[in-house]
């Protein structure tokens, strides 16, 4: 299976177990670089899918929890390359595909190719990048697919029609679609049912819902309308509160 | 994209940018520019960038720009030649004097076209970042010109070294929010103005302030702006009676550089000089010298140079004035560097601080601490190349830099 | 002198002065004016009368005067057509934009002229006052242009409640002397400056900051300021298509509004209406309505319409505006009431103050404090007489009125 | 004898018997109202003619003292009306002839022709304007001599030759020769011989020299080449600080 398969699998395999996928973001590295992999490991041992945000210095489409993780990150000392060593040295038995959520620049300055090489080896199975809208993204798309990795669109509620079938089409692995017109950490908008539906009618690929899921009852609204919830601010709050991870997360998805 | 930059062909692409090509199709000046945005803005940016593409070029929008510029604005400005600096320097000093612009600087210039262009579009607010506070002041006033409710982001370290630009928002009836992440300075400011648009993207207009972020800003704002280069050329030929051998603009996000040189770039004759702060020294995070010793890369939407550490995390400036500290620079101003035509060197604070007091001495004129650091460069040119013809573009005035100043008293001249 | 006023003939004083024919050789508008100075001061006055008289109508002077009018300090200033306040008050709005002027008030065509004016006496150095500090930082940067030392007295209260003003003139060059004798404000200011003159009248020019004071003075800022009127005149034909119905200055000493009128008195269709500061009410002490509410006497060496009691001693004043709060006024405003060509008026603190807010948020222009009751007694007007063109001389700008406006934060109109 | 008569000839009579004539100044009601009689009645003991102070609010030729005692005595109450009263009611047996010090928007308030009535009636011989040079002074100056009163004119450093010649001959009583280009209590200038020699020159009546007196060397130094010293500033302070009017200006004219 190439990489980007193993996300459309991984959340497909959710979903015929009657499960909606379950996506969890953290920023790695935070709140403290030493409880990364163990973390990780805890948080991918629930998610259906795991997605690891590389700290930047400005992340303009960010709310405030996952700025200050952000920041206090980087002050940690992480960088894309520390996280690949992460991954390299202790990552090995961690089964669940990882995807990486990440703005431009710390791509950019590493280099595509060796991103790419990197990522595959390191078990990254697709990229999030919000700030590289499609028409930019072109060279780091080839670049990744020659590996195998998806690079994951984005949609949003008011993304007309034909750029919807554009960008679903364009998508590896899964579809993000943004819940909200506005930034990460808010709430749940009243029309979320139409808007998930309308992207789950015209993509090929599962959808998954992210922005303003913090609670089971999210989950399972969601969940009736796109193929997986990403939990990112909420989880971000809980690792800071020092709660336990694993456990927050299975909250959301009760049997 | 880095992959680009050894390819161009630097003529071609001067050429183009001469006969107004650029930015291309898809934003780019050269491999510079680009829109580098959230999925959620993109509808957006389509809005503003057909309203742009629609309402430039239209004769009723333009008579309106006009009117508004002459009539309010207090265009054109005066071109002043400046006798004592001339005689002080050995050379013969003409000064482009957007000081006198209604709310103090050039900025105005691009907020009341953006207020406008707002109007068109249908906005029911306006928000807007700034650094010096200039760009609030003057967003503030063009919105209450033209009626439309404006917010503007400022770090919260900018409120405090321009307090009396804060002052002046507010009495313009603005809504002054500050910005307490980041780097609280422009750059933060920036962020947050961009995520408070991602969360109304319908109804509010982003008024952004230079000619920075991603594509159309830094071709609209050049557009709005290249009246003060226009107005200086035929200002030179009539007043001076003839062209500059060299031109001098600060660049902070390069709004009125770009304003100053996109007119004159055709002119081969006039060697183009755009001045960085050079803070107070070489090392990362000391300076605000972007072109001079920075790399490209993406930040706030475009790709242009930064200054960034090896991980591609933008890197805090230092500048003693707000309006230049700042960590990105307008594409095209990359591009204008790349193919050689623009030279960006770089003045320190002191050596601006100093040019300051000299512009006040010697011609009465209270420059602010931005353009003090294109004096600065200026006077250590006509030293290195006397008897030259130098025209300065006097960006703003230093009312609003007094906080600032008060730290730093005069050292006496005479 | 009192026996003059019954005397005159109200229409052949009005036609000699249209006729340029005022102030007669005595230095007098009709009764009004004259030359009340010390014994010590009387052949500095002769030196600066006839050089005043020679230089000004000299046209090598006026060539280099206009070239700085145009050059630095701006001119011409725009005129402005104010759509959201015409809406608001039924009428057709146009203002005189002198905040525009370099340094933000009309103070500087004056200032300018005379440092000029300074330089073909030979002075050594030039003495100010200052109330407001608009003349102050006019003063300071018209002597650095020219190049010659300033000092500047200015009243401690006022240094206070413009303290930007105090900044930007030190910057500038200047020597700031607080004066604390007397009212603490322009007239203790004025006073200190005369005696400065008096123990150097060889060497020292006196630059006299608006059109009251001993004759020369009132004709040559008169003659200096004109340009405001000249200009709006024509700007008026061209832009609005014809002169105004009536036209609005506020009134300290009279220099903004005497460069407005003066050119307009021969219109007779335009009525002029003159602007004082109504205070905090009608009592003597309460307002500097001098004007409105005074009599004639002597102060500081003219005769004219002044504030004082039974004795003859002048009255302290009040205003929230440093520049209006003067117990005196120019002769020539003295006549023109007399003469019934110009009717002078009054706003309240608080009528500018709501005036000052509603011009920042319908035209988003930060006006002074002292130009605000211009602004509040057109509205009343316009509200009187629906229909009507208007014409305001926006005098200055209000970014020094900061400090006092901290204390009246915007009531909100919305 | 005509008042301004008194002024001439209480000059030449102390001349005559070998002294300088002194010129007591004292600002009327200053420091107290209460003493202002019987302070006018020690220093008209001592001095040929007094100068008596009218305080106003503007006293633009004035230095520091003389600002400040105008203020004081405004703020005590006092107004050229009161002074008048005062003299008219208590000053009977002043023989010393008087002279008012005044700006002239006082004068102006008060009505030249009642002005020059009252002040006849209360031994005013003269009156000394700073701010009315002489080509204001027509009108006051005929309603003056109506009533036999000087209308004193200054004269100063700077005064060209001709303007000397029309000055000196225009005063009344005395002529007023200003020492110094400057305001009120400053010091004597070096070339101050020449200067009061070439006043004496031309002017018919007696010049008294004033500005700067402060000392009995300043008296001898000025009696050399005028008529009389005017003594103000250095006195005020005396009676600021309280001392004895009477016995500061005898030390000024030891026998
Ligand atoms: C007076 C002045 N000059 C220059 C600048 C720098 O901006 P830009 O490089 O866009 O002209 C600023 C920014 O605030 C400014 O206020
Ligand atoms: C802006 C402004 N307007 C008006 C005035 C009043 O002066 P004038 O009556 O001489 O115009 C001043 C005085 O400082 C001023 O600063």
């Amino acid at each position: 299976m190439q990489p980007h398969e193993r996300l459309t699998d991984a959340i497909r395999q959710a979903n015929s177990s009657g499960k909606t996928a379950l996506v969890p973001f953290i920023t790695a590295g935070y709140p403290k670089t030493e409880t990364f992999i163990s973390q990780l490991r805890a948080i991918a041992a629930v998610g259906d899918v795991v997605e690891i945000g590389v700290p930047f210095s400005d992340p303009m489409a960010d709310g405030m929890t996952i700025q200050r993780s952000s920041h206090m990150a980087i002050a940690n000392g992480v960088s894309l390359r520390w996280i690949l060593n992460q991954l390299d040295q202790h990552g090995a038995d961690i089964s669940t595909p990882l995807v990486f959520m990440s703005y431009l620049n710390p791509l950019l300055a590493f280099g595509y190719e060796e991103l790419a090489k990197r990522a595959s080896k390191a078990g990254v199975c697709g990229f999030i990048v919000p700030d590289l809208p499609y028409e930019e993204c072109a060279e780091l798309r080839v670049t990744l697919e020659a590996q195998g990795i998806a690079l994951i669109q984005l949609v949003t509620p008011a993304t007309p029609p034909e750029r919807l079938k554009l960008l679903t089409s364009a998508s590896g692995g899964f579809v993000y679609a943004v819940t909200i017109t506005g930034i990460t950490g808010g709430g749940l908008p009243s029309d979320l049912a139409d808007y998930l539906d309308r992207v789950s009618a015209v993509s090929p690929l599962p959808v998954c819902a992210g922005f303003g899921i913090r609670r089971a009852e999210d989950v399972s609204k969601v969940g009736q309308h796109a193929a997986g919830a990403i939990v990112g601010s909420a989880l971000v709050e809980v690792l800071e509160a020092g709660g336990d991870p694993a456990t927050y997360l299975r909250s959301l998805r009760p049997e | 994209m880095k992959s680009v930059l050894p390819a161009m062909d630097k003529e071609a692409l001067l050429a183009a940018d001469i006969a107004g090509e650029l930015p291309d199709a898809r934003g780019r000046f050269g491999p510079f520019g680009g829109r580098y945005i959230p999925e959620t803005l993109v509808p957006a940016f389509d809005r503003l960038e057909q309203g742009a593409r629609k309402f430039l070029p239209d004769p009723e929008f333009q008579a309106s720009f006009q009117r508004e510029l002459r009539e309010w604005v207090g265009r054109p400005t005066a071109l002043s030649f400046a006798p004592r600096l001339s005689k002080k320097w050995g050379a013969e000093v003409w000064i482009k004097r957007e000081d006198l612009a209604h709310t103090g600087a050039h900025k105005i210039n691009n907020a009341i076209g953006q207020a406008l262009l707002a109007v068109k579009l249908g906005a029911r607010r306006v928000i807007a970042e700034t650094g010096a506070g200039q760009h609030g002041v003057a967003s503030a006033a063009a919105c209450a010109r033209v009626g439309l409710p404006c917010r503007v982001y400022m770090g919260a370290i900018d409120m405090e070294r321009q307090a009396p630009n804060v002052d002046r928002m507010l009495r313009l009836g603005a809504e002054v929010i500050p910005v307490k992440t980041g780097d609280q300075t422009l750059r933060a400011a920036i962020d947050e103005a961009m995520r408070e648009w991602v969360s109304d993207p319908e109804g509010t207009y982003y008024l952004l302030g230079s000619a920075v972020g991603p594509h159309p800003y830094p071709w609209l704002v050049r557009e709005l702006q290249a009246v003060i280069g226009q107005e200086a050329r035929e200002q030179m030929m009539r007043q001076a009676g003839g062209l500059p051998d060299v031109a001098f603009a600060c660049v902070g996000g390069g709004s009125n550089a770009i304003g100053l040189f996109y007119p004159l770039l055709g002119d081969a004759g006039i060697e183009l000089i755009g001045v960085e702060a050079g803070g107070t020294g070489d090392g990362l995070g000391q300076n605000a010298a972007t072109l001079a010793t920075g790399t490209p890369g993406v930040l706030q939407g475009c790709y242009t140079m930064i200054l960034q550490d090896d991980d591609g995390q933008v890197q805090e400036t230092h500048s003693v004035s707000a309006g230049l500290d700042y960590s990105g620079v307008g594409p095209e101003h990359a591009m204008l560097q790349a193919v050689g035509r623009v030279s960006y060197v770089t003045a320190t604070d002191d050596e601006a601080l100093d040019a300051l007091e000299e512009v006040c001495a010697e011609e009465g004129i209270l420059t602010a601490l931005e353009t003090a650091h294109a004096y600065a460069a200026a006077r250590r040119w006509a030293k290195a190349n006397p008897g030259k013809r130098i025209l300065i573009g006097n960006s703003g005035r230093g009312d609003k830099d007094m906080p600032t100043l008060s730290k730093f008293p005069p050292k006496g001249r005479k």
